[in-house]
């Protein structure tokens, strides 16, 4: 979240996408209730009526997986409607802070849903390298800017026409959303574009799981950023987060593709760490100044990412990590490029005997990854497989699922006992990046342990084993490696990751400190300032006094969030270019011109306001990003600058209805046990979700009676016209089938799915709870034994939300 | 309130005044009456936490009484929940503990599958610990690239149910044994 | 002081926080239940479950509704349960709650077929009637110990609010004020006069009977009970008269008896 | 519909049943002596002697079917007269002292005899008090079902009316039963009956007079018509009364799930066809013989009629 949960208060518009709030995040309704009462509209819009759509002003249905047309025809909706109404957007904002004045490079084309020429790679296709420098800027380093936004080669323009093809009629043909529900939506959301008022965006997995999710995301931010909406108070685009400390774990950087702190995993080729930051763009090079803004200067603040990775290593390797080894830059494991590291290419990757070993912390892949039934069988590859929980989880046991023969299967399973949240210390960060402190209340059960001891002692010995064998391979690494946790405490972790001045041995105050002369450590820079010598541990503050000067429910003296307790990021962007905020009732911060400070939440960066600071220190207001302006445009992801719209890998639809390009050309597509349906043989629509009784994989909820009594069973819910047809009564059980798999499940038949017209033909949905599975009180089917093996071109986060499948009813 | 109790006092009187003339009426059932006073259970102990599932972060209050009881509320302090929780961070007192039993579900020894059997075998956390070691460090030397630093052989799932500090340090585990396969539900 | 729990139900999500909350705190079990094509469980009330929300499914106007119902002792004021008690188990609290005394009770189940909402139900194991209680089961009194009733403490949304009934009132009364001035023209207060004030008041966006099932003017259990006393002592007195006057007064047909002078 | 998971179920049919009856027999016996002049004190005697061991057979199950049968005197040590179970409970101990005190005054007139006119001008007082105790046990059993929130049988007041009517028929049928029974162990002989029988039945001799047996039939007859119209009534009433759920149970009744037994089993068993039965032989002495034969089934569908008419208002309410 670029906001937080008690924000949604403030806005005047909350616009819940993709996601089921009210079901899936239960408390945010405190807030949207909030608002609502202060006459905010909610707008829902959801394949199914939701809990969420229940207490919506507007719901509007729409075909799963038609997001970008969706929203790219808001985009089309406000940008006539700025042309045509300018005094109800906040044109300053649109032009000074955003890249919409800034010019593209002349050669740049679109062309039949693509931005340039495709080149097949093994699992999914790329855009050559030429076209996509044709997506940059004109001008390279210092691109200029058309104020007037009349240049036809400006980002504006170029969007302009990009989305003067996604009318309401073309919408709704391929959404199938009722043409006066889209206008409906789009009036009242770009209401939200007048200065002063606020809109938020509210997503969750519905936006993300799908091939082009990114790009369902960067559809949002471009709607956002025409609104206006970014960094203020009731605004922002959130992600509303499903698992506790799914923030946290991101942040501490548990994936692939980064090292905490979001500092770019090293490839094989980067020689030294000034190569490897330059090719991360994290680099003073990769500064942009945009020419002819107010502002002149880009404060591109990863530039100063050097000093936080030294600081990584400092914390790693300790005295071992030198200049002259470059910290133990090369220590770092390098990844192959070109080779998808991802969970989807991590199960490929097991089903074809690369992985021999895994480990598995709290997590249920056999059950919550996509293709669940080829999960399943990859496993049975591996030579050993551990699994910590707190639990027995399908993956535990995949080993004696219904159907296999335990003795076939060679994987050695070690399973550990894990305490639960409450029977151990730590923190957790919350959507809205609040780091929260939680204590231990009860003794584990039994002989269980918390994570934290299990890995400390692990490794523990992992090392004494590299000590004792001189001729293993790359054990300089580990052999240097800090690792003094023989009574590990939370406590001490957590100040490591804040980090210390090395000289004097206090805690660091804040990560504008760190250096990269390897004269300081820090964990993960982001969490610098977490735990200080003079507050000591933040997670744990409990003031309950919102000391914003507007009380506008920052309660920033409440546990730390990341960065430095900015409760609100990008808020530069919440004030004119005279520091005065642009909605006065809810300013996240303001500039006191007397004592020449800002006040309110703490800013992205203390320097004056572009008109108040001299020339050459006119700082813009997007600090992350290296123009320093926000990325209407944005060059950096695979699949194009602008989100186009392509059906999902499974669509029930002959052709794009937009365009000659059917499928996301850059799209991950799984090899392992991935057969593609049909729509002749799988006509409907089905989507998995959750609901609020269960979470995930259900693992931490199926053996609790309590929830199994609310919502015991598997089920699918589809409408009463498909219901119908197959002959299936509210109750009955029914099987539903993908190329991949079967579930059984019992028939919910409601009015809260409806048939839907698309491009004049009926589309079916169904919708699947993925909450079971074998293991535990109460089981069920998982419904991703569905669900497809493909991916988001730029993330692979798999295609869970829209695949192809048939429905019939059990006797 | 009085008239409303008045008015139905005299309903039931006429109704039946009439008729039971040797009985007057027995107002016990209209009329207010004390509770017995019984003080709550004395609380031991209460700790604060943050609910383990979804990603709103509220607070909770782990109460646990003399009985050993345990009871989880919404923490009313809190500024995010104020005191709310839904059904799920109302049930996290059973992860724990089913009708003031432990929960009977919950793992409580270290479990070892051999290779084809068909059963778990109780093992201590020692033996663990080390033949996980040795599978790891075993997997990671034969699958070593020497050229990047890393294994491919060795994989790692999970971490978005652990806590910051764990989540720190599996990922300092893993990348000093060079894991590039590192994933975990945030991805999904 | 009178007071009372107010659910406003357009502002309820049914994340059912209540349901768990009534049974944690009342310490009860979960019952075995299956999905029978709704979200909605346990299918009703019982010994073991107190409280309970409704799914109600409605196309009002042509617009699709899905609303949320709470269900749970109301707390009449006129207490139906409280008059049939063979044994005046039952009372109302100073506060206007409706409590089954457990010390008391003997479980004959006549209070279960007199509420008009059909709320306690007999615990087959205890032998006794139960029901909520607000929150003032003794021994779970949190009322006392200053706290709101748990379903109260634990709603996100404000949909449930606890507080003096008068002030409640009030709230509810604007609530459907506002309701009504937004589309809502039988938005009611249900609770405000029914059975004298119920001690659970429903703000509804629609009319009590026909969208949510509530008897529209629900009446004590006894309010006509002398008119069925009557109905059978009549009868009574007609089978007197009739067949056994008519039969028997030919009494010379019959051979024993005392000879002595009787009947008609 | 869940039968078994009624609250009110078959122990309180039962119980209901065999209450209403104690009380009908009593009511029909003391009529029928009285207004015979005091010739069927032998009828009296039986119906207080049989009615005692149904009120007990009552009481017990009513007993049974607290939850907490230990705490049942808690309804002693209370008196509220708008609780019509309250009131039921003093109704029905009330009737079974009356009785009960009534049954001591004979076995005692029989043994003293010198007490036998102070017995005899106590039991008549006593009688009284156990008729008005009779009509009242018989319309509690009504008004308590009928004193609730289920529509089909609160929003008519015909349902006490129904159980009146219904305990007075299966009063008459049971005192023809017990009378037929009664007569026929006589003919057999067993001393021990004999002995038994002796204890009270002594100064008018041991047998039910036929033609008494002959006039409880033909006022069956008579009562047989008015529980029809009763029912009739009943039924006419609930389905005018618009209230949704009566209908629903009126429904269930006629048409549906228990349409069977309320058209073959109470209808045409439970009434017509003793009805027919019993009419067709108004003229003839229904106490020996073949008829009596006939006599016996009818009143014994007449008993288990009235026992089918409380199982299917319960089930039919609650349903």
């Amino acid at each position: 979240m670029t906001n937080h949960w008690i924000d949604l208060r403030n806005s005047d518009c909350v616009f819940i996408i993709g996601s089921n709030a009210a079901e899936n995040h239960p408390i945010s309704f405190k807030w949207i209730t909030q608002a609502k009462e202060r006459g905010a509209k909610l707008i829902s819009v959801d394949p199914r009526f939701t809990r969420t759509s229940s207490k919506a002003d507007i719901y509007a249905p729409m075909r799963s997986g038609t997001d970008i047309a969706f929203i790219g025809g808001m985009i089309n909706y406000v940008i006539n409607d700025i042309e045509q109404n300018p005094a109800n957007y906040n044109m300053e904002y649109i032009t000074q802070y955003t890249n919409a004045a800034l010019i593209i490079k002349s050669d740049f084309e679109f062309n039949n849903g693509l931005f340039g020429e495709i080149e097949q790679k093994e699992f999914n296709g790329a855009y050559t390298a030429a076209s996509k420098s044709t997506w940059g800027y004109a001008g390279g380093n210092a691109p200029t800017a058309d104020l007037t936004l009349k240049d036809p080669n400006c980002v504006f323009q170029l969007m302009k026409k990009h989305y003067s093809r996604y009318d309401a009629e073309t919408v709704s043909k391929i959404t199938g959303t009722p043409k006066e529900d889209f206008l409906r939506v789009c009036q009242a959301y770009a209401e939200t574009g007048k200065k002063g008022k606020a809109g938020t965006i509210c997503y969750a997995m519905g936006a993300t799981q799908h091939t082009y999710g990114v790009q369902n995301i960067r559809g949002y931010a471009i709607l956002q950023l025409l609104l206006a909406n970014m960094g203020v108070a009731g605004g922002g685009i959130n992600a509303l987060r499903g698992t506790s400390n799914v923030q946290g774990s991101t942040d501490m950087c548990l994936l692939e593709h980064i090292l905490p702190g979001y500092l770019n995993v090293p490839v094989e080729g980067d020689a030294d760490l000034d190569s490897y930051l330059r090719r991360s763009a994290k680099h003073p090079a990769s500064t942009v100044t945009p020419v002819g803004l107010a502002g002149d200067t880009s404060a591109n603040w990863w530039q100063n990412a050097r000093k936080y990775i030294v600081s990584l290593l400092k914390a790693w390797y300790g005295d071992a990590a030198t200049a002259e080894n470059e910290f133990g830059f090369h220590w770092l494991p390098k990844k192959k490029p070109g080779v998808n590291n991802t969970h989807i290419g991590l199960i490929e990757a097991i089903g074809t005997g690369i992985i021999k070993g895994l480990w598995v912390w709290g997590q249920n892949p056999a059950a919550g990854g996509p293709n669940a039934n080829g999960a399943r069988e990859a496993l049975a590859k591996l030579d050993w497989m551990v699994s910590v929980d707190i639990w027995e989880n399908e993956t535990a046991i995949f080993w004696k699922r219904p159907g296999v023969d335990p003795a076939s299967i060679k994987t050695e399973v070690f399973m550990l006992p894990a305490c639960c949240s409450y029977e151990k210390e730590g923190s957790i960060s919350n959507s809205g990046r609040w780091a929260q402190w939680r204590y231990k209340a009860v003794e584990p059960a039994g002989e269980a342990m918390p994570d934290l001891e299990i890995i400390a002692d692990l490794m523990a010995r992992i090392k004494k084993l590299y000590e004792a064998d001189a001729s293993a391979p790359g054990r300089e690494g580990i052999l240097n490696l800090t690792w003094d946790y023989e009574h590990v405490t939370a406590d001490q972790i957590a100040r490591e990751v804040n980090g210390y001045d090395l000289a004097t041995g206090k805690l660091m105050a804040s990560f504008a400190a760190l250096k990269d002369d390897g004269t300081t450590s820090s964990g993960n820079w982001l969490y610098c300032n977490q735990y200080t010598e003079e507050a000591g541990n933040k997670c744990a503050a409990r003031n309950p006094v919102d000391s914003h000067p507007q009380k506008i429910g920052l309660y920033s003296g409440w546990s730390w969030c990341w960065p430095v307790n900015r409760r609100i990021i990008y808020n530069r962007a919440s004030v004119d270019l005279n520091g005065n905020p642009y909605d006065v009732q809810h300013p996240v911060v303001s500039w006191d011109s007397q004592g020449a400070k800002w006040v309110g939440d703490v800013p992205d960066g203390g320097w004056a306001p572009i008109n108040v600071a001299d020339a050459g220190a006119k700082v813009l207001p997007f600090i992350m990003k290296g123009e320093g302006v926000a990325r209407i445009w944005g060059p950096g992801l695979a699949e194009g600058p602008l989100p186009e719209v392509y059906e999902p890998w499974e669509s029930p639809l002959a052709n794009n209805i937009m365009s000659g390009q059917k499928n996301n050309p850059c799209a991950f597509i799984g090899k392992w046990m991935n057969e593609q349906g049909t729509p002749d043989k799988y006509p409907y629509v089905c989507t998995t979700y959750r609901c609020t009784e269960h979470w995930q994989t259900g693992i931490m909820t199926r053996n609790l009676p309590w929830l199994n009594e609310l919502m015991p069973d598997m089920y699918a819910e589809m409408d009463e016209e498909l219901a119908e047809q197959k002959g299936i009564n509210n109750g009955d059980k029914v099987v539903v089938s993908s190329a991949r798999g079967e579930v059984n499940a019992v028939a919910v038949v409601t009015k809260r799915f409806k048939p839907l017209t698309v491009n004049g033909q009926t589309i079916h949905q169904i919708g699947l709870p993925w909450h079971w599975g074998y293991a535990g009180m109460k089981t069920g089917d998982s419904a991703n034994r569905l669900t497809p093996h493909v991916g988001d071109a730029n993330t692979t986060i798999p295609e869970y939300k829209t695949f192809l499948c048939s429905v019939r009813r059990v006797d | 309130m009085e008239i409303s109790r008045r008015s139905f006092l005299k309903a039931s009187g006429a109704t039946l005044g009439g008729l039971f003339l040797f009985n007057g009426l027995d107002d016990k059932a209209i009329m207010a009456r004390s509770l017995k006073k019984v003080p709550l259970q004395q609380k031991v102990t209460e700790s604060t936490t943050i609910c383990c599932y979804c990603s709103v972060g509220c607070g909770a209050i782990v109460s646990v009484y003399e009985d050993g009881i345990v009871k989880i509320e919404g923490d009313p302090d809190h500024p995010i929940n104020e005191g709310a929780l839904c059904p799920k961070g109302l049930a996290m007192s059973q992860i724990h503990q089913l009708d003031g039993k432990p929960n009977p579900y919950r793992l409580t020894k270290p479990l070892y599958r051999a290779p084809n059997s068909t059963e778990w075998e109780e093992k201590s956390w020692d033996w663990m610990l080390d033949t996980i070691a040795s599978r790891a460090k075993a997997t990671r030397d034969s699958t070593w690239v020497a050229s990047a630093g890393r294994t491919d052989g060795l994989a790692s799932f999970g971490g978005g149910e652990l806590d910051n500090e764990e989540c720190y340090l599996l990922s300092k585990m893993n990348r000093a044994l060079g894991v590039v396969y590192l994933e975990h539900c945030a991805r999904i | 002081m009178s007071k009372a729990i107010l659910f406003d139900l357009t502002k309820c999500t049914a994340c059912r926080g209540c349901q768990v909350a009534c049974k944690q705190w009342n310490e009860h079990k979960a019952e075995e239940t299956s999905n029978q094509g709704s979200f909605e469980n346990p299918k009703e009330l019982s010994a073991e479950t107190w409280l309970k929300m409704r799914f109600i499914e409605t196309e009002r106007n042509g617009k699709f509704d899905w609303l949320f119902l709470r269900r749970a002792c109301l707390h009449c004021e006129e207490a139906s349960c409280a008059v049939v008690c063979p044994v005046g188990a039952i009372f109302k609290t100073e506060d206007g709650f409706v409590h089954i005394d457990q010390e008391w009770c003997i479980g004959c189940g006549t209070c279960t077929q007199a509420c008009p909402f059909h709320v306690p139900h007999i615990d087959h194991h205890a032998g006794l009637a139960m029901k909520c209680s607000a929150c003032t089961s003794v021994g779970y009194n949190r009322l006392d110990a200053g706290l709101k009733p748990a379903c109260v403490s634990t709603c996100p949304t404000g949909a449930l609010t606890f507080g003096d009934r008068d002030e409640l009132v009030s709230a509810g009364r604007a609530q459907v004020d506002k309701l009504k001035a937004n589309g809502h023209p039988n938005a009611y207060l249900y609770g405000e006069n029914e059975l004298g004030g119920l001690h659970v008041m429903y703000v509804l966006d629609d009319s009590p009977s026909a969208v949510y099932g509530l008897p529209d003017d629900p009446k004590v259990a006894t309010a006509d009970v002398v008119g069925k006393w009557l109905s059978g002592l009549v009868t009574a007195g007609v089978l007197t008269a009739l067949p056994f006057w008519l039969v028997f007064k030919r009494k010379q047909e019959l051979a024993g008896g005392s000879g002595k002078k009787g009947g008609a | 519909m869940n039968i078994g998971g009624m609250e009110w179920g078959v122990t309180l049919w039962i119980d209901l049943w065999a209450a209403g009856m104690a009380g009908g027999a009593f009511l029909t016996a003391f009529l029928a002596d009285k207004f015979s002049g005091g010739r069927l004190k032998n009828l009296f005697k039986l119906a207080v002697c049989t009615g005692i061991i149904l009120a007990l057979v009552g009481v017990a199950l009513l007993l049974s079917h607290l939850g907490n049968i230990l705490w049942f005197w808690h309804m002693f040590v209370t008196v509220r007269p708008e609780s019509v179970l309250s009131l039921g409970g003093w109704i029905l101990s009330g009737w079974l002292t009356v009785a009960c005190i009534m049954l001591v005054l004979w076995i005692i007139s029989h043994y003293a005899r010198g007490l036998k006119s102070f017995a005899d001008k106590a039991t008549n007082v006593l009688s009284w008090v156990g008729f008005v105790l009779s009509i009242l046990l018989m319309t509690y059993t009504g008004v308590l079902i009928s004193a609730s929130s289920e529509p089909f049988w609160a929003i008519t007041p015909l349902l006490p009316a129904v159980f009146v009517v219904s305990a007075v028929a299966s009063g008459v049928a049971w005192l023809i039963v017990v009378s037929l029974v009664v007569n026929w162990l006589n003919t057999t002989g067993n001393r021990a009956w004999n002995w038994f029988i002796e204890q009270f039945f002594d100064d008018s001799g041991w047998q039910i007079d036929s033609v008494a047996i002959s006039k409880l039939a033909k006022s069956l007859v008579v009562v047989i018509v008015v529980e029809l119209v009763v029912l009739v009534a009943f039924i006419l009433w609930l389905s005018a009364s618009g209230s949704p759920a009566a209908t629903e149970g009126l429904r269930l009744l006629t048409g549906g799930a228990l349409s069977l037994w309320f058209w073959v089993g109470l209808i045409a068993a439970g009434l017509i066809a003793p009805l027919i039965l019993l009419a067709m032989n108004w003229k003839r002495d229904f106490s020996s013989g073949i008829l009596a034969a006939i006599t016996f089934s009818s009143a014994g569908l007449v008993v288990l009629g009235g026992l089918l008419v409380r199982a299917l208002l319960l089930i039919a309410g609650q349903a």
